[in-house]
């Protein structure tokens, strides 16, 4: 059910939601249904391992340094000459269990870029913004595909502006005040530029923050089954 | 193509100045019927965009006037923006959506119709510029050729009346520029009326029924294309080679 | 023309969320908080697009952080992120570009006091995200401070100096 | 124009691939004199920019070499930027100062040169492009003529010994194209190399001495413009007109 990318978008971001509350709440018991439960999803959502495993290294400087912390007493100041450095072993402890909250959340967060397009993801936004009266649905979600679609050209630009400047010998220049500000006043011109056309575009395609658009959304009856099955499954963590 | 009654576009007595005090239209008057195939030329700066952008209400007037299908543009900005579709002259800024389809979308969702409504004139704009096989793609992978057909399908997918393109064949190399050209015209030949930039009139040449010439902001030329195409020299726009031959020819066979 | 202007503040304001982003690549990643650019560009929607836009434009970035899409620095995303040891700058840049873009606007348009509500901006920051790194890692105080501030002075300073003249040359490319 | 003993731009068995896998040129081998006016051609994607882009390094070849008036450019790059100097096909990601001087002091300023001789230099290349009276503008108020102009005459300050020109004609109305065909001319007649991309062979006829053709990332003809210019349909460049011309006069006079 979860596996294909047709459960829509809605409860998936629901579960989420529900099950990253209980993640950074969960005590070892629970952290290690949790786990199962992460196998079980990874047997409906096939991605490749590396992916999580690529994840994971950026994160493992990180995970070693809170579980260090945790672990570590570094005592500079006691009295005792012996040892400086001694192992508390709740420390410990705690460090595993924050590392372990954090992994589990990474595969999540995996697991949900992975089975949800972006279009997708800004329709699910803006219905979950609609029963607020003060919050502009439409305008995040279209703020949202904006912003994704500025980030390649923001990048191709940078590329082209750094390409000239390398042209006219910049690398002469050891300032690092000098080279950001000389590079950053191009690039945002351009880009502010762009922007600009974009919006008159966007103007004369009708596009006004206020008229909805319906939203092509459907929840099927195994939605509703995922839904009511994880939240059982989050009220027992809480309770337990 | 027989005039209807009521020209689709009439600008009348129409000027701007930008605030920056810069005279960027004065004094345009102007008819577009039904079905006429216009093109615009004149030199860097004399006004094209300007007047381009006063006909679906980008731009206000300072004085006159621009009604569209008999309705003043400034009375109902909606609706002149559904009827003339205005294409600017980089595709690359104009595109709103992540995949080929939603960007087609973005106008019609905008129009608050049904999704099955929707659907059906993203699907036929994207056929009808030849798109239909690359709908799931980006955007940004698309060549300049198809990029610009995307920018046009947008804008069909509002199914306006009247089609403004600004410079359609800036930065196209020869083969974008024939798919881009024949697209155009495929269109004028199912009835929309079209209104296009350019400075290179080569390309139009045989396919536009109208031509005007504008210098330093104002209209100096207009007429049909075959007359007025010979006066083209004093705005500063390349007389095109076909009509060069034709002098030739001219010449020669007299 | 009133929905006009707000289209194009819109869309000026999902620019800057894009450059945020685009800062965020630009990470030397040093543990446990890394050196980025970021915060160059929250300086910048502060002093550019004021207080509204401004809050909306790193508002849409932290959103869509937390919905997972790898803009964090050093290509990074997800809630997890927030709720990890540099989320507190992450959230403490919101109110942070609001205070810029509030003194921006309220006081005089001379350099000096730009640089003035920069640096009140970056106070805030760090007032956010140290003490949450502290309560996420456990460090002591001296050892949060020696991850989470000390690295960043003399980065922070050059990008405070950058983003003055930055703004004031742009200015003018803004269409209010 | 007397060969030197020693070409000034020598390419042998450069390919390049680009780290998504796409292969921007082949296998291309090349020698330029110099004082040489080059015309390369070819398709949008043909690999017309890449193979610039090498000529200065700013991409670094995967096999084959570049040498500069003798030296590999890999070898020392910074020797190969100050000889080479390449104008990009989009003026506006050059422009660096706030004002027209200071975007053309940039490239000079950078080389650590007195401010008496970054003074010449400017005021020199500002003369040679015809920018003098616009000192002291700002670069994006001017028009799309005189951006291009300003892109030439920031690498003119340079000083260096060819001029490579990324499409220097797109954009540009007729008199804005006139006036930099004219520049290029006269870069020319003064001693430097020139090499230049172009979608329109028309504006560079009569000019040229050499043409390129390049069609999916390889060199397919090579030769003096005159002989070359007959097989440009293969590539999908148009024919320039002026040597349509040509070929009726032929058939006429014959
Ligand atoms: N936003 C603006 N603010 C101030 N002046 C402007 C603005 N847009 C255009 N102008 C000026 O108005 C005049 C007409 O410009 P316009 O863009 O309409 O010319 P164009 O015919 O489209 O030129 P091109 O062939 O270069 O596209 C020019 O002198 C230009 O400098
Ligand atoms: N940065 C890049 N990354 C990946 N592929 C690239 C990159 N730049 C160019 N290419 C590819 O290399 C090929 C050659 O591109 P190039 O830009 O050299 O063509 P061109 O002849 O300059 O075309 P145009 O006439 O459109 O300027 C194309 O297929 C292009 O898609
Ligand atoms: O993980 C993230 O995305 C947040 C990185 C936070 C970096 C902070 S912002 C203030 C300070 N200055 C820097 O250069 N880096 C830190
Ligand atoms: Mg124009
Ligand atoms: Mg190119």
């Amino acid at each position: 059910m979860l596996s294909s990318g047709k459960m829509d978008v809605r409860f998936k971001m629901a579960c989420m939601a529900l099950l990253s509350i209980v993640v950074l709440r969960a005590d070892a018991t629970g952290l290690i249904f949790l786990s199962i439960l992460c196998l079980i999803l990874r047997i409906y959502v096939k991605f490749p391992i590396i992916e999580f495993i690529r994840h994971l290294r950026y994160l493992g400087f990180l995970l070693l340094i809170v579980f260090l912390a945790r672990a570590l007493n570094v005592s500079f100041f006691s009295g005792d000459a012996g040892t400086l450095i001694s192992i508390d072993q709740q420390g410990a402890v705690d460090g595993l269990l924050i590392c372990w909250r954090l992994i589990i959340l990474t595969f999540l967060g995996i697991l949900w870029m992975i089975t949800s397009s972006p279009s997708g993801i800004r329709t699910a936004v803006e219905w979950f913004c609609r029963p607020f009266p003060g919050l502009p649905g439409k305008q995040v979600a279209t703020m949202m595909s904006l912003m994704v679609r500025f980030l390649p050209v923001i990048v191709e630009q940078a590329r082209e502006t750094i390409a000239a400047q390398q042209c006219r010998c910049i690398q002469n220049r050891k300032n690092p005040l000098y080279r950001t500000v000389k590079f950053s006043i191009p690039l945002l011109c351009r880009t502010l530029k762009t922007a600009d056309r974009l919006a008159d575009a966007m103007e004369s395609r009708c596009y006004s923050p206020e008229n909805s658009r319906p939203l092509a959304l459907k929840s099927k009856r195994s939605d509703w089954l995922v839904l009511i099955g994880i939240t059982g499954f989050c009220v027992l963590m809480i309770c337990v | 193509m027989i005039p209807s009654s009521k020209p689709i576009i009439e600008v009348s007595h129409l000027s701007h100045r930008f605030s920056d005090g810069s005279q960027g239209i004065y004094d345009i008057s102007l008819k577009i019927e039904k079905g006429e195939f216009v093109v615009v030329a004149g030199h860097n700066g004399s006004g094209k965009t300007t007047l381009f952008r006063h006909l679906n209400g980008l731009l206000t007037p300072n004085t006159g006037d621009v009604k569209v299908d008999g309705v003043s543009v400034s009375a109902d900005v909606l609706r002149a923006r559904q009827l003339v579709g205005l294409v600017f002259q980089d595709a690359d800024s104009q595109i709103v959506g992540e995949t080929v389809y939603d960007d087609v979308a973005f106008g019609p969702e905008n129009l608050c119709l049904t999704p099955a409504e929707v659907n059906r004139r993203v699907t036929s704009a994207l056929s009808a510029v030849g798109l239909e096989q690359l709908a799931d793609q980006r955007p940004h992978r698309l060549s300049g050729g198809e990029k610009r057909r995307l920018a046009i399908a947008g804008i069909l997918a509002m199914e306006p009346q009247v089609l403004v393109l600004d410079e359609p064949f800036a930065n196209l190399d020869y083969s974008g520029m024939i798919q881009v050209l024949s697209q155009i015209v495929q269109l004028h030949q199912a009835g929309k009326t079209i209104i296009l930039s350019t400075h290179d009139l080569d390309k139009t040449m045989g396919h536009a029924s109208r031509l005007i010439l504008m210098k330093n902001g104002s209209i100096i030329k207009d007429g049909l294309f075959e007359k007025v195409i010979h006066d083209v020299g004093c705005v500063g726009v390349k007389m095109p080679c076909t009509c060069q031959l034709e002098t030739i020819y001219g010449e020669n066979g007299e | 023309m009133k929905s006009t202007k707000q289209l194009r503040m819109m869309v000026y304001a999902s620019l800057f969320a894009a450059l945020t982003a685009a800062g965020a690549f630009l990470a030397i990643p040093i543990e446990p908080v890394p050196i980025a650019l970021q915060n160059l560009f929250v300086f910048l929607a502060g002093l550019l697009l004021g207080a509204r836009w401004g809050v909306w434009s790193i508002a849409i970035y932290l959103l869509t952080g937390a919905l997972g899409l790898p803009i964090f620095a050093g290509g990074t995303g997800g809630i997890a992120k927030l709720a990890g040891p540099t989320g507190g700058y992450l959230l403490g840049y919101l109110p942070a570009v609001f205070v810029i873009g509030i003194l921006s606007e309220k006081l005089p348009k001379k350099p000096f006091f730009s640089v003035f509500a920069i640096s009140a901006g970056t106070l805030i920051v760090y007032a956010c995200g140290v003490p949450w790194l502290k309560a996420v890692t456990g460090m002591a105080w001296p050892k949060a401070l020696t991850a989470g501030l000390y690295p960043f002075l003399p980065g922070d300073a050059l990008k405070i100096a950058a983003a003055v003249p930055i703004a004031r040359i742009l200015k003018e490319f803004i269409r209010r």
